[in-house]
């Protein structure tokens, strides 16, 4: 029993920063439908700026994403603007293969600029943890979970109701009837890859503490932001955050039953199931 | 108000505006009609600015709107509804309807003018809560519609507003459209309903593979043989 | 929209007189050229044109984009490596078997994932492949696991008594490869001229009405899935026993996909020759790349010291930064050449005519 | 005989029932015309029929033989071709390989395949675009386009939704007269049309649909007669 | 004496973590040549860890550079796709660090291998703790990689030679976040000894985690690579008294190891791994050889395989011995971590520090 508790709640707590990951693909997908593969480079992105705030100016990890989510929000409105923004029309292997070509770019350079060692960044409570019934609780782990909660919260509400926020969704259904409400569509796209690009930023951040960082860290995550996002249903918040606990869960639990080995097999697996069963994902709206 | 002189357009090799003249005064409603390709939907893409023209230009209350982007031309106040309707298909009619109104001198009198519209089109009032992309066809362009008139346009582009209706809707949007123009909005008006639409405008532009080749009163053309022939099938 | 006159009929005289020479020279090839190096690279443009190819009829033409191709050309390198390693069954026996284990498996695949479109096809074929990688990682038992297949020995190649081939050098991989290019580009061109071809394209412009002229949705996607999982496990399969060494991270990886996809995207996708394209451009470049060539010839060459800070730069830092450049030439290529290689070279000649008419 | 029998056929989205029991027959050889406001159902109706949807209740017949549980493809192979609302060319494929693809239901040789496309390009009058990529078509020829597909599938009967939408009264006499000509060539139709001048032109029956009911069902001069049908659709004049 | 010499290795790609080391080892071992009058001409080539991409660099460097012999490549896979290719071409090939049993025991006659084997780095660890302690019980960690599995085999082989049962094994995907569940698991099973294959950053992540949970076992054995690096070791809330099993260590007293460790440290501004020390030794040897063979290939070979060598990787011998072909018999080390420091503990001849055994539990 308190394997299984112990794995449900620690697998609900790494859920919390996968569904940050997601949230952030679900938006650049929504927006622009572009299948973003540079997404866990920009998590990486995320790391090494957290890290190197860490490290030369000791700011705390936690803290540091009052700067990181900005800067890295005007990142991915840059790359929106410079890169992906020429390409929205043409087709979506195209999209695919772009961004391929900037994670390339990313993590090479990171690499060239800070070599590829391993970094670790420590804090004095990156092993910090307290228990409850037996069931050990990682503090950082929690903290970041509780600012995703907020995180996501708040993008909610910002896409719902706000007017920008509708703009954004309605530039993501018809590009060309959002150009003829009044949208800026150009606008609306960076805002939204700028947005996609701060959350991950901000998800690698949260996990700097308890993780660790190398230029081609990124891999394991997009895969992952991948997996999350469709469960969710694309272009989801809900759904996105639904997916990424479900998949901490999932991964935790199916590494405790099934063998760590398995445990990928088993988010796959689970992965296909739903898509079976709802081709959509969990929250997608299915339209065709 | 809106004046078009020697506008040239092309789809990459394909040319398919040549030297367009055309002027809206305003409170009119002006009507385009041509055959199937004649170009009167790129004629209106171009003053969306969805494309942009080869040469030529086109001016709006004496500006040039060569250096709009599409959105801005929309605050300027020439809003568009579009052919084949382009409703935003994972949007609530509501939420369509408010996206209409998205340019900041439209958001104030957002709640009024939903009364309106829906008023106009009650099927809407409805059909609050659906999704835009589960409507019917012709409940689609009811909502298209109803989205342009959300933004309070000075000048409104119509692009086949009556495809798809039945017969007792095309009579209503006719009616709607000239009581809007009553209401102060000049409208250009794209329709294959040839008839109707020459019997409501105040003047009219034959299009035909790209050029105007006649214009005139809009009850002047409805005697014209060569319309008679070429667009009522007498 | 470019109103294009499509030339659906044969192919003129002098290409073809062109391409035929072409493949009599690349037969000649080995002859000629003593360097093993070489030889090298040309099995890997083989192994890429074959892999590009097969990916093309499923992607280029039927539209559906699939980047979870690691799993057939894995499944073709595992079948043929295990049964050659573990029950000593020869190669050129294993391909087949492996072409049926990648059909199996295309069959399985396909009726799970053809339920879905767009992007969501996309990343579940990602999601298959991936099962399939750790699966393989985990049936230690079956693949060996993450420790792979190390082949000690291929047998040598006989027909009726009298030796073939040993495999002790690189020529017979040499000939399988082109050989299956010329297998591959066969099947596409015939492909291209036959009502499955016009199917595979109806599905990719618009799967609704495809389906309503009487389109069979599944079967036809599962018929270009087929084929072309079997045309991959063909590169897995000689890829393995080229290599001699296979796991999981390199012939299940994604890697590796996502490699297939862009050698037929660079090149030009629905085209017959797009993947051709691809792989002659994409792997002599990432070789050249990768082993540093330009730095060294601008040293050899003396326009650079070897000695001066530039010279260590070239040396030094290039070396580390090759991926990067790769990632760079990526990106050009899209932004600047959208419909690939073959595209820009088409529009560039069509206009070059169009001004000199 | 019947070719095509709608027995109480129903269709729910939700709470919604966009058809409610419809029920009726079309004979051999006739074109019906299939009116309604808009939303009535007319659409679904034919996505009911033609394997898009499976229909919530009842069951459609077609030449004696039940489609429950059949894919389009299969009623496309069976006889039964239909055209959409919105137009969905193949849009990088030319306007010849376009029916091309229809007419490859009837026969594996590109060649033949090739002759039949010419020849329903001559009959809807696109011949000329032959080698255009449908994607740069006009609305109206795409709508042509559209026809001469699913004419070259060789059905026997065809079902044409809003064939004309979108078409000048000139460039509607075309249609018209094409699709007087296909009755002549003995196929069934079934035409969803808003232009009652049309309708009554073309039609031997007509079907009322409205609010997902069938309201009226008879001859053309029975319907503009019909006092819930003048009600409900064409509005007094 | 000039030497043209190849030097594979994966320099970006997944495994450029741990190439850096070994790019790092050879930069020192040529500054030493220099100084011995040996002018190294390096043909550096990176396999971006792909095996068919190391292959296109032996083929290169064999044939259009024609080095006098090649030192690497870095990984296992890689060093199995072209050992063979090293027959073929004649080409002296040295590994310094790759350790899968096979790549040796392929009878060829063209490949020497530095380094121990993957065996080796399981067995040393177990003597220790049997002539420590009594364990009973293992639990078995390891990541899914070919060195994670061939040394949990290895370690679960030898456990049962020992005599000591195994009660868990996990093989875990490198790279995931979370742990915990898999060691509330082991923990529930009270093992005597927790042993695990990590590469760098997961014995970070694995440790940290354990100690959240509580894990107390008599001593956490690390079968190298991440538990021996010096980022592992200056976490001290969890590294502390971790044993580990290496190749080579700092403060190892083979001549000239104390010397490389300092120079390193120096030009780097990090401690060196026993990767970079194996490359190094390997490059020393290679490229001495080699001049003293005057570039002769079938020469080099010879002399390899008949020489002795005693350098900073202690002494080194290519034998051939329980089916393995040239291979180097390499005397592993066991570290522990005391107070942030990796202290060579085991075997007694080369101790500097008293291994502090059984685990003292978490601070
Ligand atoms: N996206 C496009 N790419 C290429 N050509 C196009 C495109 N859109 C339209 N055309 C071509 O431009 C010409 C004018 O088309 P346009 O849509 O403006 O005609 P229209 O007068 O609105 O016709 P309709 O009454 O059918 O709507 C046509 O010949 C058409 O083939
Ligand atoms: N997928 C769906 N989900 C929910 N409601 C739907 C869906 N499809 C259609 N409807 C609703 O069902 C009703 C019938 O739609 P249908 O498209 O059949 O109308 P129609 O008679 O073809 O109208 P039109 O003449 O406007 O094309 C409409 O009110 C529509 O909003
Ligand atoms: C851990 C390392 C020393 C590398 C390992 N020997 C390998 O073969 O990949
Ligand atoms: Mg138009
Ligand atoms: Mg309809």
């Amino acid at each position: 029993m308190t394997i299984f508790l112990q794995s449900l709640i620690s697998g609900i707590l790494i859920g919390g920063v996968y569904a940050l990951i997601g949230i952030g693909l679900t938006i650049i997908f929504g927006v622009m439908r572009v299948i973003n593969f540079a997404h866990g480079d920009l998590l990486m992105v995320g790391m090494y700026g957290t890290f190197y705030l860490f490290t030369l100016f000791n700011i705390d990890p936690f803290i540091s994403i009052v700067i990181t989510m900005p800067l890295m929000f005007l990142y991915g409105g840059f790359l929106q603007k410079v890169f992906i923004n020429r390409i929205l029309g043409s087709l979506p292997q195209n999209q695919i293969l772009l961004t391929i070509g900037m994670g390339l770019i990313m993590s090479n350079g990171i690499m060239l600029a800070f070599t590829s060692d391993y970094k670790i960044l420590s804090t004095d409570y990156s092993s910090s943890s307290f228990d409850i019934l037996g069931i050990s609780i990682s503090t950082p782990l929690l903290i970041s979970f509780a600012i995703t909660a907020g995180i996501t919260a708040v993008l909610y509400w910002f896409l719902l109701k706000t007017d920008t926020g509708q703009a954004i969704r309605a530039t993501a259904q018809d590009r060309e009837a959002a150009q003829l409400m009044g949208i800026n569509v150009k606008r609306m796209s960076i805002i939204a890859f700028g947005l996609g690009a701060s959350l991950a930023g901000t998800a690698g951040a949260l996990i700097s503490p308890t993780y660790y960082i190398f230029p081609q860290v990124g891999s394991t995550f997009t895969l992952k932001a991948f997996v999350i996002t469709v469960l969710g249903g694309m272009g989801s918040i809900v759904g996105a955050t639904l997916g990424g606990i479900l998949i901490g869960v999932a991964e935790s639990i199916g590494g405790v039953y099934f063998g760590s080995g398995w445990k990928e097999v088993v988010v796959f697996v689970l992965f296909l199931l739903v898509l079976l069963f709802k081709p959509s994902g969990l929250m997608g709206k299915s339209n065709t | 108000m809106l004046t078009i002189d020697k506008l040239n357009f092309s789809y990459g090799d394909l040319k398919v505006l040549w030297d367009i003249n055309l002027e809206v005064h305003e409170g009119e409603i002006v009507t385009v009609v041509g055959a199937n390709g004649a170009g009167k939907s790129t004629t209106l893409k171009n003053i969306s600015r969805l494309v942009k023209p080869t040469s030529g230009s086109i001016t709006f209350q004496g500006e040039d709107i060569e250096k709009l982007e599409s959105h801005q031309v929309v605050e300027r106040g020439i809003v568009q509804v579009p052919e084949g309707r382009k409703i935003f298909p994972e949007m609530t009619v509501l939420e369509n309807l408010r996206m209409g109104s998205y340019i900041k001198s439209a958001r104030k009198a957002r709640e009024a003018n939903v009364e309106r519209v829906f008023g106009m089109f009650p099927r809407l009032k409805e059909r609050e809560k659906q999704l835009g992309g589960t409507m019917s066809g012709g409940e689609q362009q009811m909502l298209a519609i109803a989205r342009g008139l959300m933004a309070n346009p000075k000048l409104l582009l119509m692009d086949e507003p009556s495809l798809g209706l039945s017969p007792l809707f095309v009579k209503i949007i006719f009616e709607i459209i000239q009581e809007i123009n009553r209401q102060g909005v000049t409208i250009l008006l794209v329709e294959q309903n040839v008839f109707q639409s020459l019997k409501i405008a105040h003047r009219a532009y034959v299009l035909e593979t790209g050029r105007v080749v006649l214009t005139g009163e809009g009850n002047d053309l409805l005697s014209n043989e060569h319309v008679k022939k070429a667009f009522l099938g007498m | 929209m470019k109103p294009l006159l499509k030339n659906t009929t044969g192919i003129g005289a002098l290409p073809a007189i062109a391409g035929l020479l072409v493949v009599v020279l690349l037969f000649l090839f080995p002859r000629f050229v003593e360097n093993t190096y070489a030889l090298h690279i040309m099995i890997l443009i083989f192994i890429s044109i074959v892999m590009g190819s097969s990916w093309n009829l499923l992607g280029g033409y039927t539209g559906q984009y699939s980047v979870g191709h690691s799993a057939y050309f894995g499944m073709g390198a595992y079948t043929t490596m295990m049964l050659m390693q573990f029950r000593q069954v020869p190669p050129w026996l294993g391909i087949w078997c492996g072409m049926v284990a990648a059909l199996v498996v295309a069959l399985i695949i396909g009726s799970i994932c053809f339920r879905l479109r767009g992007p969501y096809f996309v990343l579940a074929s990602i999601a298959v492949a991936e099962i399939f990688r750790v699966s393989a990682l985990n049936l230690k038992n079956v693949t060996n696991g993450a420790e792979g297949i190390l082949t000690t020995e291929i047998p040598p190649l006989k027909i009726g008594g009298t030796l073939i081939t040993d495999f002790s050098s690189k020529v017979p991989f040499y000939y399988a490869g082109l050989v299956f290019v010329l297998l591959v580009i066969l099947v596409t061109w015939l492909l291209q001229n036959s009502k499955l071809g016009y199917y595979f394209q109806a599905i990719r412009e618009d799967q609704d009405a495809a389906h309503s002229l009487g389109i069979s949705l599944t079967f036809y996607k599962n018929v270009a899935l087929s084929l072309s999982a079997v045309l991959t496990s063909l590169a897995g399969s000689l890829y393995a026993v080229y290599v001699g060494f296979i796991d999981p991270s390199t012939v299940l990886a994604l890697d590796l996909s996502v490699q297939i996809v862009l050698i037929c995207i660079i090149g030009g996708i629905g085209t017959i020759f797009g993947p051709v394209i691809g792989a002659l451009v994409l792997v002599p470049l990432s070789e050249a790349l990768r082993s540093n060539m330009i730095g060294e010839s601008l040293i050899n060459s003396g326009i650079v010291k070897a000695d001066s800070a530039f010279g260590s730069f070239l040396t030094e830092n290039l070396s580390h930064a090759h991926v990067l450049i790769y990632g760079v030439l990526v990106v050009v290529v899209i932004l600047f050449m959208p419909d690939g290689v073959l595209g820009f070279a088409k529009a560039l000649a069509a206009r070059k005519r169009k001004e000199a008419v | 005989m019947a070719i095509l029998e709608i027995k109480h056929v129903s269709k729910f989205f939700g709470g919604l029932s966009a058809n409610s029991d419809v029920s009726f027959e079309i004979q051999h050889g006739m074109i019906m015309g299939l009116i309604g406001p808009n939303g009535a159902g007319k659409t679904t109706l034919f996505n009911c029929i033609t394997g898009y949807y499976p229909p919530s209740k009842g069951d459609v017949v077609f030449d004696g033989r039940s489609m429950h549980g059949l894919q389009p493809d299969k009623v496309c192979k069976l006889g039964m071709a239909r055209t959409w609302q919105k137009v969905r060319p193949l849009a990088n494929m030319s306007v010849v390989d376009n029916v091309m693809v229809g007419a490859l239901c009837r026969t594996g040789s590109l060649k033949n395949a090739r002759d039949m496309a010419m020849e329903q390009l001559k009959v809807v009058g696109l011949e000329h675009r032959s080698g255009f990529l449908a994607g740069g078509l006009p609305i109206g020829e795409r709508k042509k386009l559209e026809v001469a597909r699913v004419l070259a599938t060789q059905p026997k009967l065809l079902l044409l939704d809003e064939v004309m939408g979108g078409l000048n009264p000139a460039e509607s006499e075309d249609i018209i007269q094409l699709i007087l000509a296909i009755k002549g060539l003995g196929i069934t139709q079934m035409v969803i049309e808003h232009d009652m001048k049309t309708i009554m032109r073309i039609s031997d029956r007509i079907v009322v649909l409205n609010s997902g009911e069938k309201l009226a069902e008879g001859s053309p001069q029975e319907i503009v007669s019909n006092p819930d049908v003048v009600a409900a659709y064409l509005g007094s004049e | 004496a000039k030497v043209k010499i190849g030097f594979v290795n994966s320099i970006t790609g997944p495994e450029a973590p741990i190439g850096e080391n070994l790019t790092n080892g050879v930069t020192l071992a040529l500054e030493d040549l220099k100084k011995k009058g040996i002018d190294v001409e390096l043909v550096k080539e990176d396999d971006t860890g792909k095996p068919e991409k190391s292959m296109a660099a032996f083929e290169k460097m064999a044939t259009r550079d024609r080095v006098a012999g090649i030192v690497g490549p870095y990984s296992s896979k890689c060093a199995n796709a072209i050992a063979k290719l090293a027959e073929k071409y004649k080409t002296p090939l040295l590994i310094p660090v790759a350790s899968k049993e096979e790549i040796t025991r392929q009878n060829l006659k063209w490949t020497f291998r530095l380094s121990a084997t993957t065996y080796d780095y399981a067995t040393i660890l177990l003597d220790m703790a049997t002539s420590l302690g009594r364990p009973k019980t293992i639990a078995i960690i390891n990541e899914n990689t070919d060195f994670g599995t061939s040394g949990a085999k290895s370690a679960k082989d030898y456990a049962g030679k020992k005599g000591i049962r195994v009660v868990a094994e996990e093989a875990y995907a490198p790279g995931s976040p979370d742990y915990r569940s898999t060691l509330t698991k082991i923990k529930s099973k009270k093992p005597d000894l927790v042993f695990m294959v990590s590469y760098v950053a997961d014995a970070i992540l694995l440790m940290r985690q354990s100690r959240e949970i509580g894990i107390t076992p008599q001593a956490f054995l690390g079968a190298g690579a991440g538990f021996a690096t010096v980022s592992f070791a200056k976490e001290k809330a969890i590294s502390s008294n971790v044993f580990s099993s290496t190749q080579w260590t700092g403060d190892v007293n083979w001549p000239g190891a104390k010397e490389f460790n300092k120079r390193y440290i120096t030009k780097f501004g990090k401690e060196p791994t026993y990767h970079a020390a194996t490359a190094y030794e390997s490059m020393m040897i290679m490229a001495e050889t080699a001049a003293k063979a005057g570039g002769n290939r079938e020469k080099i070979r010879s002399e390899l395989k008949s020489g002795k060598w005693n350098g900073i990787m202690g002494e080194v011998k290519f034998a051939d011995y329980e089916g393995y072909t040239n291979q180097n018999k390499h005397q592993m080390l066991v570290e522990q971590i005391q107070n942030g420091v990796h202290q060579t503990v085991y075997p007694p001849k080369y101790v500097s520090k008293k291994p502090v055994y059984p685990f003292p539990g978490w601070k």
